[in-house]
């Protein structure tokens, strides 16, 4: 348990000390919010109706692009050698970093969304509906991203490769995402079905991930 | 305590780097696996370390803790030196220290003992090629582990560096550990020789 | 046989399965007689195969 | 023949070069009786003569799924028994899987012109097929961007196994969510509600093309045992070269490693 | 000139090679673009309608993320030391890099776009504005990404911060670029005029881009 | 030709590492550098290299190439290999000799000094520590540049390439060249020694 603890305090240390990549995840989220309009056109009742959408892109960027280096980082200067021949079971470690990565760079998006919110035209019930699933739904991209991560190390290849390979991954949970807001703001739907199905996404990943990416990395290394 | 490997075997890249390589020491023993470049000193290190997985073979550390596997008893010193820039002397040793877990030492301490202690709150960063060493050296004794698995241990070393790491090696030893080092370099302490054969 | 209004659009899903599946025939050809060109340049700077027989031989 | 010998590289060579152009000659006939039979079909009192898109489009969807079945089995024989055919089986069937789907999308989407006065729809079906797609790229991709093989295959085949989730997301979604795409009516619980006229043909066209795949995906298989075994000898004599060179001291039996294609 | 253009095609060599960066790329640009629909929902009007803008924000996107190792890459491994003592001058050393970045990653874009123009319902015209105005455009992204890759190095952090630093750089380039594109489309408006400014901006670009990289690059190593 | 540096001093990370230095070498001559860990011999090298700028002092090449700065008749051999694992060997090394430009030296004699011809076609992420090493020294070959700048050269080398090695810092020396080399061991050479001062 201290293990655990320890990585988890860690990662977070070096996520808000090095130029802070929780500010970071923010400032792209913020950048990509507003790229928005200028790509859409100043149409505010379009825009609010892009509103939800937008910002769940923006959130899933963002999150995908700071995972990158979750695992890569570890395996440059040799710390993921050592973390995979410790006694704590690899897949607890996984999950840990990314809990611990989820902490630093997830919930700072969802902390930012009510301002964005504004930006982009949206009422408190929407603003409200948007972060909620956030909430619900950032963990799941976090922990299918993981599995990208863990295969980038494989690859010898970050970045890229690895958005291509997660993104189809995370396009259910986008998808239900948006629904759930999209339900919460028209009310014409139930909010309810989405969003379950959301949580049921998280907590799918919440296993799934940390197996999969222990065992690319175990047959991984070299 | 004794480690042994029998009939290993490595590929790597789809090409053998070694096989039917039998190895044993026993506690209090010292192995210097040495072979001109390429012969897979390394990869032997690593295959201990289980980091590699050997095609053929099987090792074992008998007389060691039997529900711990072998990389769950060792340290591993490679030539990449898990040190995080951004953390300071002291917070890096102190998160191996907490995550590797066991028996373990004061890390200011172990940091005096590699004679870093002046520098514990320096970033990582801003250390130079030997400090770096000397703070992986720290790691080996802030965690008790019988087994110590060595790659190149002494290069970048300075001579107080070296001789200040021959007399840490002698107490692993004299406290019933046992060592296996990769070097091309004599060793400094009494040690069977384990010569790989192999091209540059 | 008659195709109807949109005889355009099934000739063309036919000619399309066709172009694939034959795309694909060829590839496999190609690259089967690539790997045994390297094969027999291999064989002729003198490297043979552990068992001794012709690296080419796949019998 | 035990399953032992097929797993023997050398020995999976021998019989399905006796076995292939059997399986290419019944593959053939059998495509033959089905396009014959696929051109006598009568038209759809609904569709006109675009159901004849059926008996092409069907069978390449089913393949699409199919295939990455096959190649979840393999990534299981990779990761579990590490075994090195699996790893050959799972490479040589991603090009073709690939192909496959992007024939059910084409031929899909050309339906849907006639049928929904659209060729793209952003339904659950189509887009689950498409996101298949991508993920067939993108397996491709990797196995392209890692230069050894075995590691590949290992990186590949966790991929395969996640990605293998999507597969009953694309045969259910028509039941999950009200799309435009019709329900399965062959493959459902309570047998076929096909009119036997269309059944026909679309069984033997399907039967052919599962033919065809087995057929493709052996002799892709062959080349790519060969070209690991072009690669270990490539080793091979950047070995011996190695060992007559005089810096090297000691010995070792210059021959190259245990992969499949050294046997 | 012959250091200059083995640089060139070391890079290009790197980029095809290793998984093939340009492949890597367009698949992100085809998965962003698929993703959209996705986020935006199902109706075709409005996808064709925000059709260039998805696709410039796709290319966009991909073109900066691929940036990210630019430099990053040379200075984990200490080329960028070598490079820097050469005899060449580091500014042309930058713009090659950036020229092979351009055509290895930029150019395979370019050449995806009309496959996705399908995917978004977009017309002929359409596609092939969509298409001019990226060739003239996506240098500017490349060269004005570059200063960002360069102050990755200088500050240790690639990816995202890079992403920060340049996405305000690039937004008029997309502001100019989706106006062109949608003049061409709709034809009201003169294609003319924010075509020829994209294209100044991309002039612009190519020269300061390599002074401003050169000049941090060579204040930031160490 | 003569390597001259005066008063030279160095900050890093806010920190003064050097000052008041003063180095000269002429041609055919070899300067070790030496000292404890974390003395600044890495620092002194990088300065020389023109990839750190001295707070104080300057430094100059007379009898060189007038039109050339320091940094651009000079080779430098650091931790760091600049290598891409991506390209093969003979690839990796004809690049550097393209892209440095001046006197070259064909690629394949290069690889044949340093016994690494055999490897010629592998990918250089597949060479093992000291491969790594040979090649790096291949590039010091490949193109013709007065000046060396070695940090730790020696460091991974076996036996036999050591002894390679100190054959070719031989030869560039009797063909007019110069060295300084910062180590912790013997060079195995005749050197001046540059000892610097300064903790662990
Ligand atoms: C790009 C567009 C399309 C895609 C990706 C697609 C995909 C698929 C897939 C994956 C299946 C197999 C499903 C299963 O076994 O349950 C399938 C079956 C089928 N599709 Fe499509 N389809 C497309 C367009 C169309 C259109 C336009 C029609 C006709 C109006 C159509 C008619 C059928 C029929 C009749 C079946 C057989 C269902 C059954 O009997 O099980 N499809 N399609
Ligand atoms: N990037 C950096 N930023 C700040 N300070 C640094 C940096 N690199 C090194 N230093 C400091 O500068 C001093 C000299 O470092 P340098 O690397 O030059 O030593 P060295 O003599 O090469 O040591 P070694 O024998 O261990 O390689 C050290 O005290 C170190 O802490
Ligand atoms: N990642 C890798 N992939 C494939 N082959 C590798 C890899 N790393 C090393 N090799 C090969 O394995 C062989 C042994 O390498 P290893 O690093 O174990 O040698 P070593 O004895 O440690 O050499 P050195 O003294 O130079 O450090 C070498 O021939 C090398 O080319
Ligand atoms: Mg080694
Ligand atoms: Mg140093």
């Amino acid at each position: 348990m201290s293990a655990l603890a320890a990585l988890i305090r860690r990662d977070i240390k070096i996520a808000l000390r090095v130029g802070g990549g929780a500010l970071i995840g923010v400032l792209f989220f913020l950048t990509v919010t507003v790229l928005m309009p200028f790509a859409v056109g100043p149409d505010l009742a379009l825009l609010s109706r892009l509103g939800p959408a937008i910002l769940w892109l923006g959130a899933l960027l963002a999150s995908l692009l700071t995972l990158d280096r979750l695992f890569t980082a570890d395996h440059e200067d040799g710390s993921l050698d050592l973390i995979v021949m410790s006694r704590t079971p690899l897949e607890l470690a996984c999950a840990a970093k990314a809990l611990a990565h989820w902490i630093a760079a997830g919930l700072p998006l969802i902390i930012a969304t009510p301002v964005l919110g504004l930006l982009l035209n949206l009422d408190g019930t929407a603003t409200l509906a948007v972060g909620a699933t956030l909430l619900a739904g950032t963990p799941a991209l976090t922990f299918t991203g993981m599995i990208g991560a863990a295969l980038a190390v494989t690859l010898h290849r970050g970045g890229l490769l690895l958005a291509v390979l997660v993104l189809p991954l995370s396009i259910p949970v986008l998808i239900f995402g948006v629904a759930a807001s999209q339900a919460a703001i028209s009310g014409s739907l139930p909010f309810g079905t989405p969003f379950s199905i959301l949580c049921a996404l998280s907590l799918a990943s919440l296993v799934i991930g940390p197996f999969a990416a222990a065992a690319s990395l175990r047959h991984g290394l070299d | 305590m004794r480690l042994s490997g029998r009939n290993l075997k490595c590929v790597r890249g789809g090409r053998e780097v070694f096989s039917s390589l039998d190895l044993s020491a026993t506690a209090g023993e010292a192995l210097a696996v040495t072979g001109p470049n390429g012969a897979g000193k390394t990869s032997l290190l690593r295959v201990l370390a289980g980091l590699l997985v050997p095609a053929e073979g099987s090792m074992a550390l008998e007389g060691g803790d039997a529900e711990l596997s072998l990389p769950e008893q060792a340290h591993y010193l490679g030539h990449r030196d898990a040190l995080k820039p951004a953390l300071s002397v002291v917070e890096n040793l102190s998160f191996w220290r907490e995550f590797l877990g066991g028996e373990t030492e004061d890390a200011g301490r172990c940091l005096a003992a590699v004679a870093l202690d002046h520098a514990a709150h320096l970033p990582a960063a801003y250390l130079s090629a030997g400090q770096r060493r000397r703070l992986s050296i720290a790691r080996l004794l802030s965690v008790r582990r019988p087994v110590w698995l060595l790659d190149e241990p002494t290069s970048a070393l300075d001579a107080a560096g070296q001789a200040l790491f021959v007399g840490l090696m002698r107490d692993h030893l004299a406290s019933g550990g046992l060592i296996v080092a990769a070097t091309h370099l004599p060793l400094g302490i009494d040690a069977r020789d384990l010569r790989m054969g192999g091209a540059a | 046989m008659s195709l109807g209004p949109y005889a355009s659009f099934i000739v063309t899903s036919y000619a399309l399965v066709a172009a694939v599946v034959l795309l694909l025939i060829v590839w496999i050809i190609a690259d089967y007689r690539r790997q045994q060109a390297h094969l027999k340049e291999i064989e002729a700077s003198g490297i043979t195969r552990r068992s001794g027989r012709s690296a080419a031989d796949i019998r | 023949m035990t399953l032992t010998d097929l797993a023997n590289p050398t020995k999976f060579l021998a019989l399905t070069a006796r076995i292939l152009p059997w399986l290419a000659g019944v593959t053939a006939i059998l495509l033959a009786i089905g396009l014959y039979q696929s051109a006598m079909a009568p038209d759809d009192y609904q569709q006109g003569a675009t159901v004849k898109i059926m008996f092409i489009h069907v069978p390449n969807a089913w393949l699409s799924m199919f295939v990455w079945g096959v190649m979840s089995v393999a990534a299981l024989g990779t990761l579990v028994w590490r075994h090195p055919l699996a790893d050959v089986a799972a490479k040589a069937a991603a090009p073709i899987g690939a192909a496959f789907t992007f024939l059910a999308l084409v031929t899909g989407s050309l339906w849907g012109r006639p049928m929904w006065g659209t060729y793209w729809e952003w339904d659950a079906r189509l887009t689950s097929v498409l996101i298949l797609f991508l993920m067939y790229l993108g397996l491709m991709a990797l196995w392209r961007a890692v230069e050894d093989p075995s590691r590949a295959a290992r990186a590949a085949a966790v991929l395969t196994l996640v990605g293998a989730i999507n597969i009953p997301i694309i045969k259910f979604s028509v039941d999950w969510w009200n799309t435009l795409h019709q329900p399965a009516s062959v493959l459902r619980m309570g047998g076929s509600t096909l009119d036997k006229a269309f059944l026909w043909p679309l069984l033997v066209m399907a039967i052919a093309f599962s033919l065809l795949f087995i057929t493709l995906h052996l002799a892709a298989m062959r080349n790519e045992i060969l070209r690991r075994r072009v690669r270990s000898l490539q080793m091979m004599q950047a070995n011996r070269v190695a060992f007559t060179s005089e810096v090297g001291t000691g010995s070792r039996d210059g021959n190259a490693s245990q992969e499949i294609g050294a046997a």
